[in-house]
């Protein structure tokens, strides 16, 4: 990845459900409301997965959206960014013995941050998104 | 218009798609911008939650059903534990029914503003979007306040609530209501008296009266359409019983149906306004005593697994009547479990909705039955060796029940 | 210059008798074989093309050249045998005639190129040669003639060796019936002319233009032949409502007949302009027959584009938007006719809208062309006019693509493009006659882009079609064909301005200027 | 504008204070690591989030003292998010897979599970140790 | 007609970099600005100013791909020709009391037409990159342009057939039009007319530059951001710049027909303060425009289907047009003494 201070100041994220029960993408859409309003950072929910910076899953990757998922990942311009949000997309959460889960997320994609919380509140979700940009300064400092 | 197109092409939208929050795959044959023909795929969601359910005992199940959705969680968590109730032969405390009220009407009011900031998206209306999102806060944070959760409240347990709702947490849901009072009218200004949002969502998406009845609609989107039914009315369970419920027509508002996306609007902020009501009566009426039949989990279990029988869990959700059916054979678990949700009974109308229509109303008519497949995707699970025919039968009696009812 | 002066004295001549001669010789030269035919076909083309270079320089530079066939001394109109009548075959060759016959040849030579390749796996070619050089004649014949007669027999020889190309392709049956079509139309429309000069004739006793404009009395009698003209040749052009002929006709020629058949419309359209101009003039209720061309011109831009725009077939599409650009020109004549008789008003804006509408001729000329070849290529590659049929050329026919684009682009009037440059001049001229005229020009114009852009998405975007996949680009000769007229296209589109004054000035000044022409035949009038 | 009835609503909303809440900090600072050095210095503030209520479910702590090792808690939780350690009769919570339910809470008999309200704890690493609960 | 011959080349360069800079600058400051308001109408504090600045670094440091089915030097050149052409606008449109780098060339049906470039550019951008969402969206923009041009083309020839009755020659100059403000040539009945003109062109203009409730083309409920769908990286940064240039050059185009004062016609100053005055002035001036015509009505109101953009802009606009022209006319004729 070629990491700038760039890149971080302007995170345009997709959403990308994998199945889940709807609860972190209700908060994930609540946190881009005026209540929260990541706008403040230059985070902005985008149409196409290639204007994305940051791919936020959620949800634990039924059978039928691991490829989906994938290729969306695969659509997105380098350098790029993965969020799981919500502990079933993190370790199966409550769907831990389903048999039709191909996830968690981790195993289909490469994740940089894990928001737990079943939903985690809006909050939760703009502290992963600070706690992203932690890592990329870092990431930019190993690189530089 | 000119288009470039070939006549028929078809576009594919989904499984992801900003116009869908959630996966599901719609395929539809364009002539320009007019659609021609829709198919669609659900599935893409399933987990397989019956089958998981099938695996754990009901104290379990109900943080699952709780995730069957995160938006009406709560309604999928009454219509089982209602079922397993009824089997078990468990009676609920009087104040566990006041509460559960409650939680299940401050449901109706997030969801139902949920649905309407989505719809303005869907229309291209950021504003609205973000104006219905902000005040629906006030209607988390007294959820938070009361469950301790945002979404998936976690507080019905087989048997009644976790959680009561204390004398000291009343003037805080006092003032949401008053705030939501206050705000309603402004916000049917908002939306039905706005020039685009009437163009955009008059006669769009339409569907009679007697095709919603054919199509086994339910919720906003049947009553939108000029059905009159409601399970709080029809059945009444929990404390809907003791208050004043009655179905909410569009005609109450403009005096007609049209049975347009339109409608669908009327309908659910009409409600909203229903339930701040019935929220306010429930305080009103709350009679003293506990919330929870029994309390030690332990003991729960054990009478759960006492229970052996079959029973149907009906519910109002926000989006229609969820059903749950419950089968119980002396084990910790339940031997059968169906979910019928109402976005499951109202996805057939789509089709009909979206023949003809333009591409640019598909986001709109989509979302204006207000659906959600995480309930949705399912499958019908054999277990043990034994058929679920009784199910199907079950189910298509009760339904041929309703039909009847519907036509007198 | 260092043109010898016999070249330049006899250049009139010369200039029908080059691509006549070609015409004649081509199917006996077609006998050596085809290298060396196709190779005479070019030079007499290209031969042409320069003394039409020469020719109009000439005029530009000394004025109206008068030219009378077999005379001692071509250059005097009236001989000093003839007793001050004109006898002779004279041709006038004023700055107009000379504009349209060189855009003429210029638009010639590249269809020519242009079918070296593109009709080379066709049958019959020698006969293919000849017409083409013969049509010419025809065109050029048209727009040089000082004679009404002539003028007719030259139409004739246009429209016959028309028809003979759009049935070209005999093996194809609706060929042959849209080539009888056009023949039959030609004939009536023929007839009509022929009918009209006989009325003319018949009061002055002079077939001579300028001679029967001298003595013009604009009798019941005129108006007759005027109406019998005007129908006739506006149906040549293809305005609205008698273009019907022109999608068939248009569609079923091969395209680079097509191609040059826009320009044999245009002579018509010359013929409309020289008959209420020169013949008439300032006898006429100027502003009645003003408002007739606009009113024309008018519908021909609206109907045109709107029965263009669900078209499925490329080349008939294109040829409703021939039908519609005809409209500017006779829009921007048109209002210079209405306010011929004010010269006030003429000089206000009436000149500037007749000389957009004469630029509009010859920028029509290349860009219709330039869009007829493309077309061609296309077939050429695929088989196919089908537009539901073609898709995602874009991959494999880039130039044709660019040229397409180039053409498009120009017809649609976006600028930098010549299109942009004449409708500018119409619009800005035509709204002082009246403002609605200009926003309706505008709203054609982009209803025209709609419909191009549709095209273009149809033509050359989308994935590759596995029914195309090893379709290539055309040869270099249709290339070049191409090239030529999308450099005109361009050049025409950045200097406008050097355009307007080198030719389209002096062309219009000649139309208006009734007088000049009169005196140029007869002498001082 | 009658027909737009949003428009002299947004124009009167210009003029008030937003709804937002400006968790962590009103705008990006310029680095992260910088701000969060700042904050431990006590150079610069985190703007809190918006409280929770009394009750909130955040992360699960355990009382390991207090606990008897009944396994009950594990025959409750619907995410099979506690694992029981035979040799030290004790459990082990995985904050990944607990999904806040407190059912656990419900069902200790002897109140070793309570959950806390810390609820920001995104993490770059699943496994990581602050997210298991012993 | 235009010619570049005869004015010095190298201000001409000069002034061609000034505006480049300028109309980058001024577009990008102005789009967030429009963020900024528009947050705050929506209840939101939104992003800092400078956040398209950042927006445009970012997507410079990303990968800009080129999808499968897209032909490549198309789908790479659109969005150059989009960025180039807008600038060209700004060439030949007076910014405050400079004059346009084209001196008075600038012709306002020209402008007209060179305002369609970028939209086109975007089009064949669009059908390029072969998805069908960004076909669909290049269909849209299409037909989003056919729309508008027609009440565009009533006002702008309305505004110069008035002047030209009055008089004034090289009617379609903006220049002139800039120094000879309509609402002073025409009458009353004439200033109702341009009254009704401003009108239409405030709703013209969220529609060229795609804009609620004109943004069917890259509606992201429907199309996930339409005809650029494909787009990422530089590509997407240089279509972002071109929007920018875009608004400052309608805006700018809005003001030098219906707002063309300045500062120092009124106020005696030194030259160089009259020309910072009357910039100032002027930047001030492009918000009012940006102010109306499209943050608050892309706030305001939902997005139109694409039926309703050919139906609102060909019917009630171009109505409301004509109704302005015959205003006009009427005006005139009163004046002339034909009726009273
Ligand atoms: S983490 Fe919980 S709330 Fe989020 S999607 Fe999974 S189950 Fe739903
Ligand atoms: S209908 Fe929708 S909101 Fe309700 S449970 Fe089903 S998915 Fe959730
Ligand atoms: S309801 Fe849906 S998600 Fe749940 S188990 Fe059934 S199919 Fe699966
Ligand atoms: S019951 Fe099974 S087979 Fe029938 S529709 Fe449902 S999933 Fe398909
Ligand atoms: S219950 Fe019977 S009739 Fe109704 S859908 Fe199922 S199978 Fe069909
Ligand atoms: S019987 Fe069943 S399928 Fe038929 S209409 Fe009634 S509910 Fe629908
Ligand atoms: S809170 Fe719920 S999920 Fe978490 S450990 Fe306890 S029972 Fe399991
Ligand atoms: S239920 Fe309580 S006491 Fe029993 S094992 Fe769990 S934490 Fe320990």
């Amino acid at each position: 990845m070629r990491l700038s201070r760039a890149f971080n100041r302007s995170l345009w994220v997709f959403h990308f459900n994998s199945g889940s029960c709807n609860g972190c993408d209700i908060e994930i859409v609540a946190a881009i409301t005026p209540r929260y309003d990541p706008e403040r950072f230059g985070v902005r929910l985008v149409g196409s997965p290639k204007h994305a910076d940051v791919l936020l899953v959620t949800g634990p990757v039924t059978h039928d959206m691991r490829d989906r998922l994938r290729r969306v990942y695969d659509q997105m311009a380098e350098p790029k960014l993965v969020m799981c949000i919500g502990t079933c997309g993190q370790s199966g959460g409550v769907f831990y013995d389903s048999y039709n889960l191909d996830g968690p997320v981790g195993d289909v994609i490469p994740v940089d941050i894990y928001v737990p919380g079943c939903a985690p509140r809006p909050e939760a979700i703009i502290d992963g998104v600070v706690k992203a940009i932690a890592k990329l300064e870092r990431l930019e400092g190993e690189q530089g | 218009m000119s288009n470039g197109t070939k006549k028929g092409y078809s576009v594919p939208i989904g499984p992801i798609h900003p116009a869908l929050k959630e996966p599901i795959l719609f395929t539809f044959t364009m002539n320009g911008e007019k659609v021609e023909e829709v198919d669609f795929a659900p599935g893409k969601a399933h987990r397989g939650i019956e089958w998981m359910g099938m695996r754990r005992n009901p104290v379990q199940i109900v943080h699952l059903t709780d995730r069957i959705c995160g938006i009406c969680g709560v309604s999928h968590t009454l219509a089982f534990s209602r079922a397993v109730e009824q089997v078990a032969e468990i009676e609920v405390p009087e104040r566990g029914h006041y509460v559960r009220t409650i939680i299940a009407e401050y449901e109706r009011i997030q969801s139902h503003l949920l649905w309407a900031g989505v719809a303005a998206h869907e229309l291209g209306f950021d504003t609205l979007f973000f104006l219905a999102w902000r005040v629906r806060e006030e209607s988390m944070d007294v959820i938070e306040l009361l469950t301790g959760n945002r979404v998936n409240y976690g507080i019905i347990q087989v048997g009644g609530v976790r959680r009561d709702i204390t004398e000291d947490q009343f003037p805080r849901i006092e003032a949401s209501l008053r705030y939501y009072e206050d705000l309603l009218g402004k916000m049917l200004e908002l939306f039905l008296h706005d020039t685009t949002i009437t163009m955009r969502c008059r006669n769009t998406g339409l569907m009679n009266r007697r095709e919603a009845l054919e199509l086994c609609t339910v919720g906003p989107t049947a009553r939108a359409s000029g059905l009159n039914l409601d399970v709080r009315q029809d059945s009444p369970y929990a404390a809907y019983g003791d208050l004043d419920v009655r179905a909410v027509m569009p005609e109450q508002y403009l005096g007609e149906a049209y049975g347009d996306v339109y409608d669908r609007i009327v309908v659910r902020l009409l409600e909203v306004k229903q339930s701040v009501e019935i929220i306010r009566q429930c305080l009103d009426m709350m009679p003293p005593g506990p919330v929870q039949f029994e309390t030690k989990i332990p003991k729960l279990l054990a009478t759960c697994k006492k229970a052996v029988g079959e029973a149907v869990g009906r519910v109002e959700a926000p989006r229609g009547e969820a059903l749950h059916y419950v089968r119980m054979d002396g084990h910790e678990n339940p031997q059968t479990w169906k979910v019928k949700a109402s976005t499951y009974s109202n996805q057939m109308s789509w089709l009909k909705m979206l023949r003809g229509e333009q591409l640019a109303d598909v986001p709109i008519i989509v979302a204006s039955i207000d659906p959600c497949m995480s309930c949705t995707d399912r499958v019908t699970v054999v277990r043990d060796g034994h058929s679920d025919v009784m199910t199907k039968e079950g189910l298509h009696r009760l339904s041929v029940e309703k039909t009847r009812r519907l036509m007198q | 210059m260092i043109v010898p002066s016999l070249l330049l004295q006899h250049a009139p001549a010369l200039l029908l008798a080059v691509p006549m001669l070609g015409a004649f010789a081509t199917p006996l030269l077609g006998r050596l074989g085809s290298g060396i035919r196709n190779a005479w076909a070019v030079l007499a083309m290209l031969c042409t093309l320069l003394i039409a270079v020469v020719l109009a320089t000439e005029v530009l530079a000394t004025g109206t050249i008068v030219y009378a066939f077999g005379a001692a001394a071509p250059h005097l109109s009236v001989p000093l045998d003839s007793g001050g009548i004109p006898i002779r075959i004279i041709f006038t060759v004023d700055a107009m005639s000379a504009f349209m016959a060189l855009f003429a040849s210029i638009v010639g030579f590249a269809v020519l190129l242009y079918s070296l390749k593109s009709q080379s796996r066709n049958s019959g070619q020698d006969g293919y040669y000849a017409l083409l050089l013969l049509l010419t004649v025809g065109i050029l014949g048209m727009v040089c003639t000082g004679d009404l007669f002539n003028f007719f027999v030259f139409l004739e020889i246009n429209s016959l060796a028309g028809a003979a190309l759009v049935a070209y392709r005999v093996d194809k049956g609706v060929a042959v019936e849209a080539g009888l079509k056009y023949a039959v139309l030609s004939t009536l429309g023929g007839l009509l002319v022929l009918f009209a000069i006989a009325l003319l004739y018949g009061q002055y006793d002079a077939l001579n233009i300028a001679m029967i404009a001298s003595r013009m009395q604009f009798t019941l009698l005129d108006k007759v032949a005027l109406v019998m003209l005007v129908v006739a040749l506006a149906m040549k052009a293809g305005a609205v409502p008698m273009h019907f002929w022109t999608p068939d006709a248009y569609s079923m020629a091969p395209s680079a007949v097509t191609a040059f058949l826009v320009v044999a419309s245009q002579a018509s359209l010359y013929g409309i302009f020289r008959v209420v101009f020169s013949l008439y003039g300032l006898a006429l209720d100027c502003l009645t027959v003003g408002w007739v061309l606009i009113i024309l011109g008018v519908l021909s831009m609206f109907v045109g584009v709107t029965m263009a725009i669900p078209q499925k077939d490329v080349k008939r599409l294109m040829a409703y938007h021939a039908v519609s650009q005809t409209g500017y020109m006779l829009l921007g004549v048109g209002v210079g006719v209405a306010v011929l008789g004010n010269q006030d008003l003429l000089t206000a804006y009436g000149r500037i809208a007749m000389e957009g509408g004469i630029f509009h001729i010859i920028n029509h000329a290349m860009y219709k062309g330039l869009l007829f070849l493309t077309a061609g290529a296309i077939f050429y590659r695929t088989g196919t006019r089908n537009l539901n049929k073609l898709g995602g050329l874009g991959h494999s026919m880039k130039w044709t693509m660019v040229f397409f684009m180039i053409g498009a682009l120009a017809i649609a009037g976006i600028p930098p493009f010549n299109g942009f440059a004449s409708k500018l001049m119409i619009y800005e001229s035509v709204f002082l006659f009246n403002p609605l005229l200009s926003i309706i020009a505008m709203v054609v114009s982009i209803l025209t882009l709609a419909s191009f852009v549709k095209v273009f998405h149809s033509i050359f975007m989308g994935p590759k079609l596995p029914e195309y996949a090893d379709v290539r680009e055309v040869p270099a000769p249709m290339l070049i064909g191409m090239g030529i007229l999308a450099l005109f296209v361009i050049l025409f589109g950045i200097f406008p301005q050097q355009v307007v004054d080198l030719l389209i000035t002096p062309a219009a000044a000649a139309l208006i200027d009734q007088g000049g022409y009169i005196a140029s035949i007869l002498g001082g009038a | 504008m009658s027909f737009l009835p949003s428009i002299p609503e947004i124009l009167k909303q210009v003029l008030k204070k937003p709804a937002t809440n400006a968790f962590p900090a009103k705008y990006l600072p310029p680095s992260i690591t910088g701000f969060l050095t700042r904050v431990g210095e006590g150079k610069a503030s985190i703007h809190p989030p918006i409280a929770t209520p009394p009750a909130f479910r955040g992360q699960i702590i355990y009382d390991r003292d207090t606990c008897i090792g009944c396994k009950i808690c594990t025959k409750v939780c619907p995410a099979h998010a506690i694992e029981f350690i035979p040799e030290t009769k004790r459990i082990r919570i995985y904050v990944t897979q607990c999904i806040s339910c407190s059912q656990c809470n419900d069902a200790c008999p002897v109140n070793a599970l309570h959950m806390s309200d810390v609820f920001l704890t995104a993490n770059e690493d699943r496994y990581a140790e602050s997210l298991i609960v012993e | 007609m235009t010619t570049m011959f005869g004015i010095d080349m190298l201000a001409v360069v000069g002034g061609i970099v000034a505006i480049t800079v300028f109309g980058i600058v001024a577009g990008l400051v102005f789009l967030g600005i429009d963020r900024k308001v528009t947050a705050h109408m929506q209840a939101r504090i939104g992003p800092p100013i400078r956040q398209p600045f950042r927006d445009f670094l970012k997507l410079l440091c990303k990968d800009s791909s080129v999808p499968e089915n897209a032909i490549p030097w198309i789908f790479n050149g659109a969005p150059l020709l989009a960025l180039a052409s807008s600038i060209v606008i700004l060439l030949y449109l007076p910014i405050g009391s400079f004059l346009p780098v084209f001196g008075s060339y600038g012709d306002l049906i020209l402008v007209m037409y060179l305002l369609t470039i970028p939209a086109l550019a975007m089009v064949g951008g669009g059908f390029a990159s072969g998805s069908p969402y960004a076909t669909v969206g290049s269909q849209r923009e299409m037909v989003t342009m056919i729309s508008y041009e027609f009440p565009l083309a009533i006002a702008i020839i309305a505004i110069a057939w008035r002047l030209s009755v009055a008089g004034i020659a090289d009617p379609f100059s903006i220049g002139t039009i800039a120094a000879n403000p309509v609402w002073g040539v025409a009458g009353p009945l004439g200033i109702i007319g341009f009254l009704i003109l401003l009108v239409v062109l405030t709703w013209v203009t969220p529609a060229e530059l795609s804009r609620v409730p004109c943004d069917t083309p890259e509606a992201e409920t429907e199309l996930a951001g339409g005809l650029l769908v494909e787009y990422s990286g530089r590509n997407l940064a240089l279509f972002s710049l071109a929007s920018g240039v875009k608004t400052v050059a309608m805006a700018s185009l809005a003001v030098a027909l219906f707002l063309p004062w300045n500062v120092s016609s009124f106020v005696a100053l030194s030259p160089v303060v009259a020309y910072g005055a009357d910039f100032a002035f002027y930047l001030v001036k492009l918000f009012a425009v940006i102010f109306f015509s499209v943050s608050i009505i892309r706030v305001g109101m939902a997005r139109f289907r694409i039926t309703h953009v050919v139906s609102v802009y060909w019917g009630y606009l171009a109505g409301l047009g004509l109704i302005g022209l015959l205003f006009i006319v009427l005006d005139t004729a009163l004046g002339a003494g034909v009726i009273a």
